[in-house]
């Protein structure tokens, strides 16, 4: 067969993009479009499966397969979809409310299944389609329509939950970082088993700017630390700050005043242990230090679906292909005359 | 009909037409065992049968108390056999709780066998006997047998090498070869059957013979047992045979299903009594392109069997009442995607946790109406054990050809219980064809079929045909996302008619009698077997009744309304407090007379007929 | 009925009876605003009212397209108002999206005013018009308005320093302005509130008050409106008024419903459309003593205020149908474990996700049935947005004093409708007294009430009282677990009976008309309104029709089988494929006629009208 | 009032516990029944709410309020129970498959609220009233009776689970060591805040001696490792294996033969980071490290209830007490006459 030669348009569908204006949805899109090209994967062969919420109208747009299925159940869809038929490519597109409220059960025994599925959360922290309720990512103290005086809840921080429940690929990117998100998503979906990524998206109608650190020129440089394999921690308006360990915790220090000689640390993302996963996961949480994005965590393991295929493989070489006669007649038979 | 034989001693042996017998004992007993040995035992030398195991609901109960009691009750004869049997005629009675238990169902006169080294105080009390049911009298209606099994059983075993809690482990098989010898029933079977289940260890092989033995032998010598019973073969359709529970029968049925399709069969489940036997089932299969995954919860199994059929697999989900409570979002998406998927409820008694180790019909109007917005499914319902396989494959083919969920419908009671099944030829059982939308044309994923009003399901994976669904409302033809009032209003029409028109691609139920009179009996699910056996014994007396057993209940059949009008009372029995009659009288708006017990139990055919006199002697 | 009057130019001035107007517009247009300032400034001049709003699934669809269109709808009047008017008299169309998607209901030769500022070629193509609709004839059967509103909107607000884009959303108030001016409103009560809700920034409280007199100035100037409109005051009953929503309705309902029973009130929701406003409302009102658990899903929801109403709460709970389904399993235990529990629904558009903005009535069989076993719930439905704080308020008290869930039936019609509601004196509001187990002697929780069935339910915290409940099975009296098959029958019976009888405890729904004749028309619901206006308009007519519009659906109420055989034609309108038909044609045994147009909207009471007639014609 | 006297007696009820002969769950009961006289609670304060599942059945034994409610759902009843009425004492009692499988989201939701109730999950890493599915805590590879060619999951690690969505208090016990459950126990009953304990039972009908290692005699000195606040980690039969840290990572060294000099370990139960949580939390995953019991994580943060009953409160007082009237005539009226 000749090599696939696909471009984005070839995933536009016909269908009216029907986001806000202004939505970082968009750019998730856009980006998506771009990295589907590069798989050399047929186009009849992907799968896009959501949930409900405005980022789960994304399959509509993709010239793709596509269900989209009720609220949270995004997950148990595309497992079903993966295991019927191990030769397609299976995305998962999620919101924080439909990925960690309803369906944050499902997420998590994916992630420890390991199914060979890429999972895209846009976390907006806020329930976009159902006009502006606070989400499991929202900040305490949040004011919304269904918290007039402020959320009570601490927020989950997803990407702790994909490590603690097992997900072998955990990444972060953010829709303001199309180069990033692009990349991002791109190895995401090359990786064989769960894959992971939270995107960080902008609703701008409920919930603007809540990434405004992150994105804002002036500012991103003093909060966004880009974890790159093998290189290390380094941020800041020059680059001048550095990301230590101090063996139990993190510290910032800047790079050239390192006077207790603070060891340069690198990322390692393929597994770099609990303890490093955890630390880097933990970080969005802390003010005082920077929100990584990038890649947390790329280990290899056994795919559910692989072992599935081995299962029964291995099941029909020492049974033989299973017929009906023999099944039937499997118990204790006898015969009438 | 009796006789003289020599059988090593001189004993009666007499001709029996059918017996029911029930062994009842501990949960730790092994009763079930001993039960399905002496059905195959049965089975094997040609009697009609039907069992019914009964377990408690805790896994092991604390030893003898009257919650942790297990039984296995089956009725076997020499013509046609429909139902466990309404009273058991003998009950072989472990210990004091299983006496205590049974006691009330066992019919007057009835033999009771009874392990009389189990009734000390201690299992007298936890039974709730003040004083001992053997000394003071309660009994006395009854033919005792008190036979000191786990004595005898011990002694048997002497001169083995085992511990004591083993050798006593074996006492039912020691019970089981006392039943053996008054009902003729050869050993064989069973002494096979232990050997290879204990392959390897000799030792057990040896005490578990032994005893079986010790118990034919010391009915045939000891002077308690006066009498033998013969059971001749029963006049079955000749062929090859075997027992099947129900959820066997579902699991068989769905793989044929699958491998007459061309699909293979991914079923999503998550553990529920009385369900979660089709799973292990259908997990052993995994030669036959089986693939079983079990969920986190039921939401995850349907999900994933809706996934699975999107890619093309023949999608099921099994479970019981709660968990189509759950269940129930997903398959309004399938009602909207129009996916084919089959979901299976083992109904059992509701509501809520209910008792889940007991039976009942109580989820048919669930089945019709538990979901939001007008959400039409097909249901069938399978009438016994051996039904359940002919009503999967059914449920399967019209989920497949008319692009649908279906739910099948079955109840704890045929679930467990068994029944002879005549092995179909796997090559005689017809192809189910599905049609495939075309390469060369603009797919349009809601475009129908003018006679099925399925639509086109186009396989991901297949080129140029890629197309989303989802639970919005669809656009007539294109299938895309459309708010509009009108199509809206057309949509719900379309799948309703769907729905409605599959009786028109099913069989009709059978009318069983004339197609007016008196009486018409209509039914459906589990209580075929107890009804039938009623049926026959009016016709036996010569009285005219007419019966119409249903399987498929939406939609209701073409032939129904030629006859339903034309009775006088239109009885129809169920084990709920009148859901079939809900539905029949809103469709044919005709009175009709509930037969209603809930009682976590198969509807006895001797209260059925009581009822059915008196019906008759009121229209008299 | 017309005069000429001095209103700074010459105008005429006609009186009329009723208006029914639609703002349209795009989703960023503020049509909801400028129609409910509309709504306010009606109600407080004294017009009856009914309004509906309408608007897209999509949050904020691209500018101009066809999904993107967002309205609202009034009728008002100087006598009764029931509904918000089938068609209306006036369109106010902003963008070519909105005067597409509204013209198919205007009435013949309604007006229509019209932005032309936003008629170009890219609205145009958005909304799929080919050629320009103001100049090619498309409209010619209609009375047209246009104004370059945008235009004019800065020219008006030329001296103000502000940016276009925020003078440009001023222009829903220059519109306003001029609906003001034409049906003879004042303005005062729309520039207070611009004032309060922009406090602190006085540029925009000055470009909006600008706006809104611009708007009024221009119509009363120009020769294009020649004619103004009075509609006197309604003969509404005397008394404090205030519009009211149906959410709101049930949000106040369920409060009062907490503070005259003693009890806090506890929600736990999920957010879903159109239930969310619920959750909004009551979570504002925490010096209520209410408290609200947004959570994780609607499982949880259910969940918590079963907990909540173990625990001594009125327990609630607010969904749409794909919540229901969730609950479901809940339900069944809520049945099981007879705890007081409001289960409200908001019924939108299905099945599956469906139509989440639009509005239905095809949960009721969910309601009834929606769940494992046999498992009775009662269930009252909402007749339009007033009412739903007095069916939220029964609801309460029958799951208080009846120890039951209620399930609340209501739609997305008179959630996010509103009409004037007369405030109630809070103090004439009865209490709900609730029977507490006595301290004193031995607790038998499932000990019921000889009337009601309900049984006591002691709170914990309460010393001597520990006692637990669960969802397996009661024994009666004690509720222990019991597997007894008995009592299993028993307390299905007692569940059933304990739901069937509370018709005894509420009010027997009107009659209206004679008891007998040729036509009643049966109804439940939303469909309240446009039912009561057809009625109204056919005894105008001289045409006698009776009508009975159920509250309380389960159990039925007991009046009914006095005069429901007594028509020729039962006939029962209803949004879905026939859902209370199936109940009453179970029930009554008698042939229902539908009237059944599932198109996510409020039925037409002319549409009814027609069919009315056509039956009408056919008895003759 | 005089204080309250109470014996375990008082907390027996009169049903007869149906738990098989042998099963660990009656060691559970037996210690609460010994913690709860103890805590200073009136006995009709306390409520035990639990799933569905053997272990779920705990709440019938007990002499208090409770309710047995379904599968995998208890602690959204509890959370009902516990703001309706915050004097009560709530516990939810629940099982592996009941509280990580079909309940797994109401779990990790109730630890990030962080309401005041005390959860006990029994893990006996297997679905014992449903006579033996594999679970979510059963090792991969297990054969079960829905597994018979062996479960192709990995396991849950239900401590990571909830140190990762924020639970306060996060311990494990296990059923054979009756003082050290008591203890546990007695410390989750009495924190403030959602307090986790997973009891590791034995299920001897279903998964006989899953942790053998952990309590026969001989081999539990070699595998179990009893974390003790400002102790150091120190195991083994003679007590000479001491758990040291390099950074990253665990090792186990012999104290006697510390030759590399590693720093002793002292646990910190109250909060010692992500890194050494995570890292305390993963070793019951490593055959080669021993499996922790004790508590992981202590730590006081606001309870949901309190937080709520504080905005209830400052609403009260900024609005004052709400009235009928009121609140009904909040909105824009007008009178007709
Ligand atoms: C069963 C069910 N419950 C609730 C809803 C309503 N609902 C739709 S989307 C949504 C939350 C969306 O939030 P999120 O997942 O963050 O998506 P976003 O819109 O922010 O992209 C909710 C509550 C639903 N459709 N179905
Ligand atoms: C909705 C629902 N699904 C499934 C079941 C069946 N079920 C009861 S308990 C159980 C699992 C029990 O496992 P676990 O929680 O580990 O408790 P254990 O019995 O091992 O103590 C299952 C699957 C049910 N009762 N309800
Ligand atoms: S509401 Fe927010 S998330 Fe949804 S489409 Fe609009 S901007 Fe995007
Ligand atoms: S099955 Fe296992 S967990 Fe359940 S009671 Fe028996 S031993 Fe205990
Ligand atoms: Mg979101
Ligand atoms: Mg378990």
């Amino acid at each position: 067969m000749e090599p696939i030669q696909l471009t984005k348009d070839d995933f536009t569908s016909n269908q009216e993009t029907r986001w806000c204006p202004g939505c970082g949805d968009y750019s998730i899109l856009a980006q998506m479009k771009k990295v589907l090209p590069t798989l050399g994967i047929p186009r009849e062969n992907f799968v896009f499966v959501s949930g409900i919420g405005c980022s789960s109208r994304f399959p509509y747009y993709l010239e793709t397969y596509g269900i989209h299925g009720i609220h949270g159940r995004a997950p148990v869809i595309a497992s079903g979809v993966k295991l019927a038929n191990p030769n397609l490519k299976v995305f998962v597109i999620t919101g924080d409310g439909d990925g960690l409220s309803i369906g944050g059960n499902h997420l998590i025994h994916l992630f420890r299944r390991n199914i060979d599925i890429t999972i895209v959360l846009f976390n907006n922290q806020i329930y976009g389609l159902t006009k502006g309720q606070y989400s499991p990512t929202s900040e305490k103290g949040k004011i919304t329509k269904s918290s007039p005086y402020g959320s009570l809840e601490s927020p989950f921080n997803p990407v702790q939950m994909a490590l603690a429940s097992g997900a072998s690929f955990v990444a972060r990117s953010i829709d303001r970082d199309p180069k990033h998100l692009e990349d991002t998503l791109a190895r995401a979906a090359k990786h064989k088993g769960t894959a992971f990524v939270e995107v960080y998206q902008n609703c701008n109608i409920f919930n603007d700017g809540a990434f405004l650190s992150l994105t804002e020129p002036k500012e991103k440089k003093k909060h966004l630390l880009k974890m790159e394999h093998g290189k290390p921690f380094i941020y800041g308006e020059n680059d001048e700050l550095m990301l230590t360990w101090t063996g139990k915790n993190f510290k910032v220090v800047n790079k050239d005043l390192n006077e207790n000689g603070h060891e340069i640390l690198t990322h390692d993302e393929n597994g770099s242990g609990p303890a490093m996963e955890f630390m880097l996961a933990s970080l969005s949480l802390d003010a005082q230090l920077p929100t990584p994005i990038g890649i947390f965590r790329a280990v290899e393991r056994d795919t559910y679906d692989d072992m599935m295929a081995a299962q029964m493989n291995a099941t029909k070489k020492k049974k033989g292909e299973g017929d009906l006669k023999t099944l039937f007649t499997g118990g204790y038979t006898w015969t009438n005359d | 009909m009796s006789e003289k034989e020599v059988q090593g001693t001189e004993k009666e042996v007499q001709e029996l037409e059918r017996v029911t017998i029930c062994f009842a004992g501990d949960s730790g007993d092994g009763m079930q065992l001993t039960g399905s040995q002496f059905t195959n035992t049965t089975a094997g030398i040609g009697n009609d049968l039907n069992t019914l195991p009964d377990y408690p609901a805790e896994i092991r109960a604390p030893v003898g108390t009257l919650f942790g009691v297990s039984g296995f009750q089956i009725q076997f004869s020499s013509s046609d056999v429909h139902t466990p049997g309404d009273s058991p005629d003998v009950l072989v009675a472990m210990n004091p709780a299983a006496l205590k238990v049974n006691l009330p169902n066992l019919k007057d006169n009835g033999i009771i066998i009874i392990n009389t080294d189990s009734f000390q105080s201690r299992n007298l009390t936890l039974a709730g006997y003040e004083s001992n049911p053997l000394e003071d009298g309660t009994l006395s209606a009854y033919q005792i047998f008190p036979v000191n099994i786990t004595g005898l059983t011990r002694e048997a075993l002497s001169d083995l090498d085992l511990n004591m809690k083993i050798k006593d482990r074996c006492k039912n098989f020691f019970a089981l070869g006392m039943t053996y010898w008054m009902y003729s029933r050869p050993m064989d079977m069973t002494e096979n059957w232990i050997k290879s289940k204990f392959k390897g260890k000799d030792d057990l092989i040896e005490a578990n013979t032994k005893a079986l033995k010790a118990g034919f032998s010391y009915a045939l010598s000891t002077e308690i047992f006066t009498t033998s019973f013969r059971i001749p073969k029963a006049a079955k359709k000749p062929g090859l045979y075997r027992n099947i529970t129900g959820n066997e029968g579902i699991a068989f049925g769905l793989i044929t299903a699958a491998k007459k399709s061309g699909r293979e069969l991914f079923l999503g489940s998550y553990p529920i009594t009385p369900a979660s036997d089709i799973l292990h089932e259908l997990s052993k299969h995994k030669n036959y392109d089986v693939k079983t995954f079990q969920a986190e919860d039921e939401i995850a199994g349907i999900g994933a069997a809706l996934g699975a059929a999107y890619a093309g697999a023949l999608g099921v989900t099994t479970t019981s009442g709660p968990g189509i409570a759950l269940k129930s979002e997903f398959m309004g998406l399938a009602v909207m995607t129009e996916l084919p998927l089959v979901i299976v409820n083992i109904q059992r008694g509701g509501p809520s946790t209910g008792l889940p180790t007991k039976t009942e019909q109580s989820d048919l109007l669930q089945a019709f109406y538990g979901r939001n917005g007008e959400s039409p499914i097909p249901i069938i319902a399978a009438a016994g054990p051996a039904d359940c396989f002919h009503a999967a494959f059914e449920a399967a083919r019209i989920a497949l050809q008319c692009t649908t969920p279906v739910i099948l419908l079955s109840d704890g009671y045929i679930a467990n219980g068994t029944e002879p099944w005549l092995i179909p030829d796997p090559d005689k059982i017809p192809e189910i064809k599905i049609k495939q939308p075309a390469l060369d044309e603009k797919y349009l994923p809601y475009k129908r079929d003018p006679e099925r009003l399925s639509r086109l399901h186009a396989l991901p994976g297949t080129p140029g045909l890629e197309h989303r669904i989802g639970g919005l409302e669809k656009e007539d033809v294109t299938g895309n996302v459309s708010y509009n009032a009108d199509n809206h209003d057309k949509m719900v029409r379309i799948r309703a008619d769907k729905v409605g028109r599959i009786n028109r691609f099913v069989e009709n139920p059978e009318l069983v009698g004339k197609d007016h009179g008196d009486l018409l009996i209509l039914s459906w699910g589990s209580t075929y077997g107890p009804i039938l056996a009623a049926v026959k014994d009016l016709q036996k007396k010569g009285k005219e009744v007419s019966w119409c057993h249903l399987r498929w209940l939406n939609p209701l059949p073409i032939n129904l309304d030629r006859f339903i009008y034309n009775f006088k009372t239109v009885l129809i029995p169920e084990i709920n407090l009148g859901q079939l009659s809900k539905i029949i009288r809103a469709e044919y708006l005709i009175d009709t007379v509930g037969f209603n017990r809930v009682r976590g139990l198969p509807l006895k055919t001797n209260e059925l007929l009581a009822e059915i006199d008196v019906i008759l002697k009121g229209l008299e």
